[in-house]
């Protein structure tokens, strides 16, 4: 039995969650064995304690008990510790005086047998905890009214536009030269066939046109600072080499630029100039100047065609990098997703033959802006036969586990595509599961039927030139068993589809970072809950939305891209935020001056008052982290609501049932 | 450079070309090669119908061998090299496939650790002993003769993923390209020949071989990097002709036998009178080449 | 000397820092995923809040083993909290192992919140091998010395 | 197509754990995972003959249906190049679960007789030589199967004029503990 202390008084809750964890965990026996702790003044079960009568029930006893402190065994503190700490404090309890015991995911949900006992190890850990956990004040801090946006596809795009909208300040950071995404190089848009473009460039020109959005294109964000309701964030300006203010877009300098290089935005099937816009309808409409392709920056002035020609002056070779810092309250992370290099599977014969194409450069050749002004031709021919193939590299171990969400659906809607462009064509779908769960998806996938596209269930194992048979010479043979037949197939085609897994951008780890989040095992980032808190993270005051988080398609896009404004509305509209009270501080009568915890601080929030010889932690500062408390070889800084003698109490009663003196020999 | 090597069944009989042609190949580039002391069957593809324990014991009696000569272990079968990797893999992945295989390996006196390491012919060639040492001892570049790679399919698995492209491998090209030849790139250059197919059921293997022989060609011979390879490309020609209704009558190399054709080594030596289809059609062809481009070959091939 | 009985289950206490392995527990909860029930978590905000005292604490009350999880190097939520970590627990653990107790009693290890397998996989395995050695009876055992 | 349908018609249990002993020796996902995407099919260069692809097989298994796969002697096309398993997206042990029907088939004598000479040929040659022993495989393989003698004259003779039949039988010095080993294997697998 534990001890506890004999002043306190502490009411013990553990719940059942319906059967989630009375299911495996005895609740009764559990709380007969709280009721048994010293300084237990009252322990109940009930069935959900996060439900009003459940929180009635430790509103009472607070009140008429008069408790010292409350432990909720329940699920993880990340789900309902604000809860009960708002229980607490409406009963007159400072909310710092709640310990929640994780009795549900770390305990029920996990262990089939021994769950019991774990869970009283737990609660005897809890109880101990709680019997000298202190009361402490949060402070109110005014939070930065701004938002910071980092990505500017239709994600981030949504977003700043909702938040603008509120009449909050915006800043939107983008990579590239202007913003639109992967979604500007969309043709058509499914299952609805929307123009891509129709729909999303207006939203372009609105963004720009918004008076609260100020936007930074071809920049990135380099360093965040601060906290919740007051980041610093310092974005760095890449030289245009075009004056945004000067430049009217007219488009002469890349007309008269003699220099050529591949279009990044048409996926290398055409070609843009040294200084260029992406597209014809970038946002922001000023060109760049590319100075790995720019002769007159390579060779030192050698050109200077487009200084020549622009009416306005607005070129300027002098320019430099920039660095901006922005203090915002809120930030918004959309920075999307990559495209899986299909060439890593070489079988498919992407990089070996020509007429074998990605989705994305499909949409491009789809499309009547691109390269081939909206007539499918590959290798200088039309296809008079497609071959689709789904899920390259997605649902494989070797590459990316997951199914990418959106491919099966755009597949269909090539097929419309090509079956409308070119009269008899043949599409093949070779897939394995045709997943069009959405709103008009079934319905377009009997479409895509009624059209006359085979769909063949299999996954290809080769695309091969090598003809066995005269109908095959000069074809792409894409070699797979039909498995509803259980027969190998050569199906002939001239144009080979993949569609490549979205994947995680190859720098999310650093993104990651910079932001302070987590990825999932798959590399995406990892929002708070999968579904309760689907764009809010581990990192307070920073939303994941868009693919950023994972695959998704344009609609589900949309609608995380206004939760996440929302998030930021509700948390820079309140005004101000909570500052963590958890935080250390220095018992200076035990400060021995030693200047240890100084250097070890990654907040800078120790000074060292040199006239006393003593440190001293500014709380605004601090995060609670205590890589301080545990170096101070004086003991002298306590980490609040973490001190020595809560964890150390809570260690020795997790052991409660460790065994008496055992058999000697 | 010294080696100690698994020559494995078919080099010492069905493919003795393949084996002497090695030897021939590595004394004229300087190696030296011992014969694994008292090696076995490695089960080929015939164990795993049988016994699985078997399967995986048979390869890694082998491997304990080589672990008590002290040595990593070479094999120029791809066949042999499959179920000498998968021994390694299984008995690393899996306690009890391992202990089993101690169990069974005790009745020979020897036991297998998991140290021993292996290597395929080609590794050895083309990253220890290195394409530069090789073109320096080419006498008579392969000039004008279009050869097709045959890898086989066995080195789909394990081989090449330790040191060359598992779907796509290079090496052989590369090695072929330094003996002055001209590769001839094919899509089934890693496929499966059909194995003991051939002999189990030869409507299947027949038809395997010959879509192999077919996807090559053009090519004036194949080379394979498998002694069982070797046998069944030979050796079926007419079956599989009659399959496909065609004739095949393509010569087919062990990749030791190209290698001394171009070092100028001897045929005897090479084996070259065993290959069941006649080579001697290919020493024509390089006179030929070697009149037609006189110097350019050695400016076109790798360094 | 102890003897181990035949339902000799382990404790373990497990230190774990809050933005990372006890999210990848959570996660292993969420996910069901069912692992051995011998470790019993301690949540702090870092595991370079772990003052050494703790891990002794737990191992003079009882427990047969000790790990201690936090973030991938790089991914601290307060930067470099886990490179601290990582050196002073090198220094506990060689001080440990003078008294006995060896790497897998006392760990050290790198769990990310996506991680929820890994963190299920780690309590099985620590779980099983204690299980194996038997109980650690720390206390006793020095009395004995 | 017909044939499986009325077995699975049937009343049936599933019986794959005890039917295939050597899942506690696989490495890699045993047939669970599969779902069915054909890639291993697709990838197999003797599928075509077989009965049931290799994808099938690995539905029979999921079924519990181990006869109707063993009856097949699908896995008896096996050529064991581990293609399958090399791509498998899930992980499977293709190969050697197909190894372990083809075992079945031939314990429980579904294939055809010269199929279950020629391994027992083979087995029983390196059995007793620890090696591939051109001459005694021969003898063993033909001597009871005159007519397929005669198909394989061309090759036979090719082989001996070319000088590639040995006559001398291989020496290895562990002959009696490569046998010894054949022997334990029986014990441990519950062969006869």
């Amino acid at each position: 039995m534990a001890e506890g202390k004999s002043d306190v008084k502490i009411g013990v809750y553990v719940c059942h969650c319906g059967s989630n964890i009375a299911g495996t965990v005895d609740v009764e026996k559990v709380t007969e064995f709280a009721q048994e702790q010293g300084s237990v003044a009252v322990a109940r079960n009930y069935k959900f304690m996060c439900s009003e009568p459940g929180q009635a029930l430790i509103k009472k006893d607070i009140e008429e008990l008069g408790l010292d402190g409350v432990v909720v065994a329940a699920c993880s503190p990340r789900m309902h510790e604000p809860t009960f700490r708002r229980v607490c404090e409406e009963a007159g309890l400072n909310p710092y005086r709640l310990h929640m015991c994780n009795i549900r995911e770390q305990c029920s949900w996990v262990h089939k047998n021994g769950a019991t006992e774990k869970a009283e190890a737990l609660i005897s850990a809890a109880i101990s905890r709680a019997c000298y956990l202190e009361p402490l004040e949060r402070r109110e801090v005014p939070v930065a009214p701004a938002v910071l946006v980092v990505g500017g596809g239709i994600a981030g795009i949504q977003a700043a536009l909702k938040v603008a909208d509120a009449g909050r300040k915006v800043y939107l950071v983008e990579r590239e030269p202007s913003i639109g995404g992967h979604m500007a190089q969309l043709d058509k848009t499914f299952p609805t066939l929307d123009c891509s473009a129709c729909i999303l460039t207006p939203r372009m020109a609105a963004v720009k046109a918004h008076p609260n959005i100020e936007l930074m294109t071809y920049s990135e964000v380099v360093d965040v600072q601060g906290y919740v309701g007051n980041f610093k964030a310092t974005i760095r300006r890449k030289p245009r080499y075009v004056d945004e203010s000067l430049c009217t877009g007219c488009g002469i300098c890349w007309e008269k630029c003699p220099w050529k290089a591949e279009s990044e935005f048409d996926c290398g099937l055409g070609q843009r100039k040294a200084i260029y816009t992406p597209f014809p309808q970038a946002v922001p409409n000023v060109p760049v100047i590319d100075p790995e392709h720019c002769v007159y920056i390579l060779r030192d002035g050698k050109c200077g065609a487009c200084l020549k020609f622009c009416e306005r002056g607005a070129i300027d070779f002098n320019q430099t990098e920039k660095m901006v810092e922005v203090e915002v309250g809120a930030i918004i992370v959309a920075t999307g997703y990559d495209v899986f290099d299909p060439s890593a599977i070489t079988r498919l014969g992407y990089n070996r033959f020509p007429n074998v194409i990605t989705s994305l450069e499909f949409e491009r050749l789809c499309n009547a802006a691109g390269p081939t002004s909206g007539h499918i031709v590959v290798d200088g021919r039309e296809p008079k036969s497609v071959g689709i193939i789904h899920c390259v590299g997605s649902r494989d171990r070797k590459y990316h586990e997951y199914c990418s969400r959106v491919c099966c659906m755009y597949a269909l809607k090539f097929a419309h595509l090509i079956k409308e462009k070119i009269e008899g064509a043949n599409v093949y779908q070779f897939y394995i599961d045709m997943r069009c769960y959405g709103k008009g998806f079934e319905e377009f996938y009997q479409r895509a039927g009624t059209e006359g596209v085979t769909f063949i269930r299999g996954r290809p194992a080769q695309v091969t030139d090598l003809a066995i048979s005269e109908e095959e010479e000069g074809k792409l043979m894409v070699v797979c068993e039909n498995t509803l037949v259980g027969a190998v197939m050569r199906v002939p085609v001239d144009m080979v589809i993949l569609c490549p897994a979205m994947e995680a951008r190859s720098d999310a780890r650093d993104v990651a970072r910079l932001f302070n989040l987590s990825q999932s095992a798959d590399g995406f980032l990892l929002e708070r809950h999968a579904k309760m808190e689907p764009v809010a993270t581990a990192n307070d005051g920073v939303f994941v939305v868009g693919c950023v988080q994972g695959p998704k398609d344009i609609p589900d896009t949309v609608a995380q891209a206004l939760a996440g404004a929302a998030e930021a509305l509700a948390l820079i509209d309140k005004g101000s935020v909570e500052l963590e009270a958890a935080t250390a501080v220095v018992d200076e009568a035990a400060c021995s001056g030693c200047k240890i915890c100084v250097p070890l601080c990654p907040y800078t929030a120790i000074t060292f008052n040199e006239a006393e010889k003593r440190a001293l932690i500014n709380e605004a500062l601090c995060k609670g982290c205590g890589v301080c408390v545990a170096a101070c070889p004086a003991a002298a800084i306590v980490a609040r609501h973490f001190t020595d003698q809560q964890i150390l109490a809570e260690v020795e009663a997790l052991l409660v049932d460790a065994r008496p003196a055992p058999a000697e020999v | 450079m010294r080696y100690v090597y698994y020559p494995g069944c078919s080099a010492s009989g069905t493919s003795k070309e393949a084996e002497e042609s090695l030897q021939a190949a590595m004394g004229a580039l300087g190696v030296e090669w011992t014969e694994l002391e008292d090696w076995n069957c490695c089960g080929a593809a015939i164990a795993i119908g049988t016994s699985y324990l078997l399967s995986v014991a048979l390869p890694a009696r082998n491997l304990a061998l080589a672990e008590r000569a002290e040595s990593d272990l070479v094999t120029g079968c791809s066949r042999c090299f499959l179920n000498l990797i998968r021994a390694i893999h299984y008995t690393h992945e899996n306690a009890s496939v391992h202990e089993k295989v101690n169990e069974l390996l005790a009745e020979t006196g020897v036991q297998y650790s998991g140290k021993a390491r292996l290597r395929h012919l080609l590794d050895v060639i083309v990253n220890d002993i290195g394409l530069d040492v090789v073109a320096e001892r080419v006498t008579q570049p392969l000039d004008g003769l279009r050869v097709a790679p045959y890898y086989g399919c066995c080195q789909g698995m394990w081989t090449y993923a330790q040191f060359d492209s598992v779907e796509d491998p290079h090496c052989f090209d590369q090695l072929l390209a330094t003996l002055g030849a001209q590769v001839v790139d094919y899509p089934l250059k890693t496929a499966c020949c059909g194995g003991t197919l051939s002999m189990s059921r030869r409507s299947v293997g027949a038809k395997l071989i010959g879509d192999l022989l077919a996807a090559a060609g053009d090519a004036d011979c194949i080379v394979t990097a498998c002694p069982l390879c070797l046998f069944n490309l030979n050796s079926f020609q007419r079956e599989a002709g009659r399959i496909k209704g065609t004739h095949f009558n393509i010569p087919v190399l062990f990749l030791t036998q190209m290698m001394g054709m171009a070092f100028g080594l001897p045929k005897k030596a090479l084996g070259l009178q065993r290959n069941a289809v006649p080579v001697d059609g290919l020493y024509k062809k390089i006179a030929a080449g070697a009149t037609v481009s006189s110097g350019a070959a050695s400016a076109s091939r790798p360094k | 000397m102890v003897v181990p009985s035949d339902n000799y289950e382990p404790r373990i206490v497990g230190f774990l820092c809050n933005w990372c392995a006890y999210q990848g527990a959570d996660l292993a909860g969420t996910s069901r995923m069912a692992y051995a029930p011998n470790v019993r978590i301690v949540r702090v905000m870092c595991t370079g809040r772990i003052d050494p005292t703790f891990v002794l604490k737990a191992f003079n009350s009882g427990a047969d083993g000790v790990i201690i999880a936090g973030c991938h190097p790089g991914d601290c939520h307060y930067s470099e909290g886990n490179y601290k970590t990582t050196r002073r627990i090198a220094l506990l653990k060689k001080l440990l192992s003078q008294m006995g107790i060896d790497g897998e009693r006392f760990r050290l290890e790198w769990v990310s919140a996506g991680e929820g397998a890994k963190w299920a996989q780690i309590a099985d395995e620590m779980s099983a091998a204690i299980k194996e050695k038997g109980p650690l009876a720390w206390r006793e055992n020095l009395k004995e010395a | 197509m017909g044939a499986l349908a009325t077995t699975l018609e049937k009343a049936w249990t599933p019986h794959t754990l005890e039917r295939i002993p050597s899942l506690r020796y696989l490495v890699g996902n045993d047939f669970s995972l599969c779902y069915q995407c054909g890639l291993c099919t697709g990838s197999c260069r003797s599928a075509y003959a077989m009965k049931y692809t290799p994808r099938q097989v690995m539905n029979l298994l999921q079924l519990g249906r181990v006869d109707e796969a063993v009856a097949s002697g699908s896995g008896l096309l096996c050529t064991a190049c581990f293609s399958c398993t090399f791509r498998c997206p899930r992980g499977v042990a293709i190969t050697d679960l197909m190894g372990a029907i083809q075992r079945l088939s031939l314990a429980e004598k579904h294939a055809d007789p010269h199929i279950q000479r020629f391994y027992r040929a083979f087995m029983r040659t390196v059995e007793r030589h620890g090696r591939f022993h051109e001459i005694e495989f021969l003898v063993r393989y033909y001597a009871l199967n005159p007519l397929r003698l005669r198909d394989e004259l061309r090759v036979g003779l090719t082989l001996l004029t070319k000088g590639k039949i040995v006559l001398k039988a291989p020496k290895v010095k562990s002959q009696k503990g490569i046998a010894a080993m054949f022997r334990k294997a029986a014990q441990i697998e519950g062969r006869p």
